[in-house]
């Protein structure tokens, strides 16, 4: 593809009070804590990082098999293992600031204080911008509980709201009766963004040799396979929402990431993908950028907005 | 943005590289040897740490033991398992491959009276730690543990099969204490399946002989991040959250929680 | 694979007081009305077949594209096509009884009057077994809502079995966030039988050549890559009900029909499995038989106990 | 439960078959065609049915308009779109396809001065449609219609390409007025793109000539059972649902609600 316009693009996007190089950003789970892909790729070059979810006390996580791929995606059932806030503040956030990484910590809680309780440390350690995980699966406390009911999940992002002023984006998966009720809900609240969509509930079932009984993995499933679902979520949510949207499930490709901006996506995360290419996110922005310049689109916004024009409504069933 | 290419140059990369095949058949049964070219790969990995290849359109890359290196190429030995070592079997001399690494730790190299041992693919990494000693003219003995007879340009000094097609019939059980013995052996370097690998461990400790084993696991990033691979390891008293990607593939026996 | 036990083996299921040959079942809306399949299977050969979705009226469905192939499934937004419960049983319930078919009349309403009177039909018409639709993704009116909301699902059911004295079976999505309260309200309800899961909301978008606007489907996907979501909601709503239940989610072979069997399906149906191979559930039927007599279960109650023994346990998230 | 295969034997089955390849070449730009044994598919086939093929590992079969028969084999002609005919091409001699047919129903057959339409690779079906009406000794003029020279053995009475690399250069439309003169057409029969075919049936309508039109669609089934491809067709003043696989392909030209 050759460059026809040599001028540079505006790829920037501002999500909240959260400024963006480029809409490219890597998911949280998938890009560790900090710089852990510099030998991979330049790390500057994409928007921003979201790192590993992180919760008030250390985590365990879950026993062995954690991760099970399937046709399209994989099943993962980390359980959140984490090293903490503590931790992170000590010897995350150094090594982030050094390397002057644009990073949203996402955090999870077993109660509505304990995410309070996160929220408030990063709010007094200066960190700019957080993402609320309310929709890991299976999760007997917590986490995926708060983003069902959409008055409980209305309180919690209040009382996050009140104690972090940063820019505060909340995290939503499928697995939800009405996603534009919990998508409401959260804008009500004061939210500056929405992420979507999380894993979704999978299980993989391993029959034993002898057909006495069976194994089984349950978790989230990502990737590929997903992504119908996710940009059916968005297009819900966008609908009843105007707070900006962070899109993500299965993004593979350009093409991908146009799709996900088509539907109402601002920004977009790389989860999964990060595995199969390593550099993902990097040839991502790579290739955005090029996009533009070759198709004449000066900045992001007006390739969004080319894009998001839909010439056929339809409202299907089976 | 500058060219993507040019910045690699200016750092420590790990990939991904597009490398060449330079061959690629099976010499043994429903084992391959798959030679690839790459500088960068050769020159810089050590016995133990590995190479994650991706195979046709699977999510997940797969993970193999680097399993020697000459200049400007290095040697995976894999065993035909599924989708992606299945797919593998079809590259052929000048496909190009995608590939990261090398990755995670590998096995101490020591001046001590070592006893290496391999079994069945996992003969891997023994293989290539092998001509690392040699040329660094560091003592060291081998097994290659087999159910057949393994058919490999290699020599090691004990080779046991299960069917008795080599010179030894039977398991690795029923040789160690003789070898470890007749050897002296100080340290012991094992990568097998992990009844073998607890075995030997459990008994080098009762004689005081230090091990070094390379575990498996499922690996999704296979880079540290992701936390798929995590198992617990003993430090002292305490147990601590390892990722075998990344902190291993290679542990010290002793800190092992066998399952 | 050669037959070690030359004795007949007993592959008969009941769901209620539904008597199957087999528990494998063909999926509504992707067998036809009748006999639709006789040039390619043997009909017989099969537990029965769910007829495609039928309403009160005869349904005009929703203006083409309907139809999408997504990695590893299908999106359809058919949007319930069909004759009407009067023509059906003109013109289609004489060749089901011609031909001896084991049949379930698949049912969709837009209000609960609708679902009491179509049931009431099938009543009068002496059909033994009907499944309702309460779950087909994107209506605006009826069916998926309905099977949304615990309460007015109850009463819903509650009606519905009042008027309907055979084989009543409850058909749910996966679109909801508390399956299990769902399936434990049809089970209170009285229902025989819950089936599961249908289609799963999906988008499938594509941009326009010139990066104006998008085209897209909105639908339910079916086939291999909704598995992992299907077993995974067959499990959870397993642990909180009794009433037997009927599997399906992109079976096809028998490996994954043994797995929907594990985690808790009495009965399976085969859905876009039939458009790949159209002879899928004659085959499967065929090779079940076999699978029994090589390995030794006489009857189809014993491979289910043997399988449904579960050797590990855990509760993951990430 | 007696053997499958036996039961197939004693019922009117339209597969799955497992056809053996007999050829498979590219004839023209970017257009195959492929040859395949089956005795039952070749025999019961009319021109303008469909064949349904399992290709790769897709979830949906693929369906093309049957182009040729002889004793125990059929052509098809296919034109490489995606992912299921790219696969096609990789098909060679010796290899079994997984087909399902012949589905649909085809064109009328009648004693009428008949002009035979294929544009592009919607030519298929008016191959086979030729052979069948000059074994009946039944009158018929052919057009074949292409961007650029169609090379294969067929020769149409009309060869037009947009690039005038045939007799005659242009569109269908710079010469259909003077072949309809020229043939006395009394029936059309024409299978391509959507606004040829819409463009020739309301031009033959206009001279209230009849035409017969073989659609394509999205499908799922292929067989009529999910109204996957179900479209609205004029039956007199009412607009009646059809089922483009089951009730076409071919349709009355004045049936078709074009949009
Ligand atoms: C650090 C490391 C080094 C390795 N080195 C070698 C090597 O040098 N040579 C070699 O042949 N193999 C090696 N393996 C194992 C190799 O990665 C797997 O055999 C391969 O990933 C299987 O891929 P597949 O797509 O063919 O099989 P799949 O279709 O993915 O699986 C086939 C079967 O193998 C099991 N399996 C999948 N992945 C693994 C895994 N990582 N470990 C154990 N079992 C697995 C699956 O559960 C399944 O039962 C190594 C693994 C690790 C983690
Ligand atoms: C009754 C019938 C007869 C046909 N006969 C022939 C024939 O004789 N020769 C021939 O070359 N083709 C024929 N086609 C079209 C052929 O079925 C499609 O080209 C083929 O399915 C594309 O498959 P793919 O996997 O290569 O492409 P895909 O990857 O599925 O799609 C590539 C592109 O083609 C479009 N497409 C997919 N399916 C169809 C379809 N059914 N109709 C139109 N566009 C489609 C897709 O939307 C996409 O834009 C026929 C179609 C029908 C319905
Ligand atoms: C191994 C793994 C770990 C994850 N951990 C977290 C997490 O800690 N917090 C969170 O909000 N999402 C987590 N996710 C979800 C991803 O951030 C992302 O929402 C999801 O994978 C869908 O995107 P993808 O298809 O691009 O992977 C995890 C995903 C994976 C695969
Ligand atoms: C084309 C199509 C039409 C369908 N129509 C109906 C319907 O009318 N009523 C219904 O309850 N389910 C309907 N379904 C859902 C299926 O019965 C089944 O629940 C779903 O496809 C999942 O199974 P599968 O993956 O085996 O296809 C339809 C599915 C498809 C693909
Ligand atoms: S595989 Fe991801 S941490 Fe090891
Ligand atoms: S494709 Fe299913 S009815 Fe035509």
């Amino acid at each position: 593809m050759a460059v026809e316009n040599p001028n540079t693009v505006d790829t920037s996007q501002k999500i909240g009070s959260l400024l963006l190089k480029n809409p490219i950003i890597t998911a949280s789970g998938t890009f560790g804590y900090t710089n852990e892909y510099e030998e991979f790729m330049e790390l500057k070059s994409i928007g921003g990082i979201v790192t590993k979810g992180i919760t008030l006390n250390p985590r365990q996580g879950n026993p062995q098999p954690r991760i099970k791929e399937v046709h399209g995606g994989l099943i993962n059932s980390i359980g959140l293992e984490n090293i903490g806030i503590q931790a992170f503040i000590e010897k995350k956030l150094p090594v982030l600031k050094e390397n002057n990484i644009n990073f949203i910590v996402n955090i999870a809680g077993e109660s509505p204080e304990e995410y309070k309780k996160i929220a408030s440390i990063c709010q007094e350690n200066e960190i700019n911008a957080i993402e609320m995980n309310l929709s890991c699966p299976n999760v007997d406390k917590g986490c995926l509980e708060f983003g069902k009911d959409e008055e409980s999940l209305y309180k919690l992002v209040l009382e996050v709201r009140k104690v972090f002023r940063g820019a505060l984006i909340v995290k939503l998966g499928s697995n939800v009766s009405y996603p534009e009720k919990i998508a409401i809900a959260v804008q009500n609240a004061g939210a500056d963004a929405i992420s979507a969509i999380n894993t979704v509930k999978a299980m993989h079932v391993n029959i034993n040799k002898n057909y006495k009984g069976f194994k089984f993995i349950k978790g989230g499933l990502s990737g590929q396979s997903i992504k119908p679902l996710a940009l059916n979520f968005i297009y819900e949510i966008k609908k009843h929402t105007n707070i900006p949207i962070i899109g993500m499930g299965g993004i593979s490709n350009l093409n991908d990431m146009l799709e996900f901006f088509a539907v109402g996506s601002d920004a977009i995360q790389i989860g999964t993908g990060t595995f199969t290419h390593p550099n993902l996110s990097e040839k991502l922005a790579f290739k955005l950028e090029n996009f533009m310049k070759v198709n004449g689109y000066n900045n992001l916004q007006a390739l969004i907005h080319s894009l998001r024009t839909e010439d056929m409504n339809k409202n299907g069933n089976d | 943005m500058q060219n993507l290419k040019d910045q690699n140059l200016i750092r420590v990369s790990k990939g991904p590289f597009f490398a060449k095949v330079l061959e690629n058949r099976e010499i043994s049964d429903n084992i391959y040897k798959l030679r690839i070219e790459s500088e960068e790969i050769a020159q810089n990995s050590l016995p133990g740490q590995f190479v994650s290849i991706k195979c046709a359109d699977l999510t997940l890359r797969r993970p193999f033991s680097v399993a020697g290196v000459r200049e400007n190429s290095f040697d995976l030995l894999y065993k035909v398992k599924g989708t992606g070592t299945e797919w593998l079997t079809n590259l052929k001399t000048g496909d190009i491959t995608d590939i990261i690494g090398p990755m995670g730790n590998g096995f101490s190299i020591e001046n001590k009276k070592s006893l290496l041992i391999g079994c069945g693919v996992g003969i891997a990494p023994i293989d290539f730690f092998m001509d690392v000693l040699s040329a660094k003219s560091l003592p060291y003995k081998s097994i290659g543990c087999f159910r057949s007879k393994y058919k490999n340009a290699k020599e090691y000094d004990y080779h046991i099969t299960e069917d008795g097609t080599s010179a030894l019939k039977g398991k690795l059980s029923d040789y160690l204490e003789q070898i470890i013995t007749e050897t002296a052996t100080e340290k012991i370097f094992i990568c097998g399946p992990n009844p073998a690998m607890q075995y030997v461990t459990e008994y080098a400790l009762s004689l005081n002989i230090e091990t070094e084993v390379a575990l498996e696991g499922d690996f999704a990033c296979g880079t540290g991040v992701c936390m798929g691979c995590a198992i617990k390891i003993k430090k002292g008293n305490a147990l601590e959250s390892a990722k075998i990607c990344k902190d291993g593939p290679v542990f010290k026996g002793e800190e092992v929680v066998w399952r």
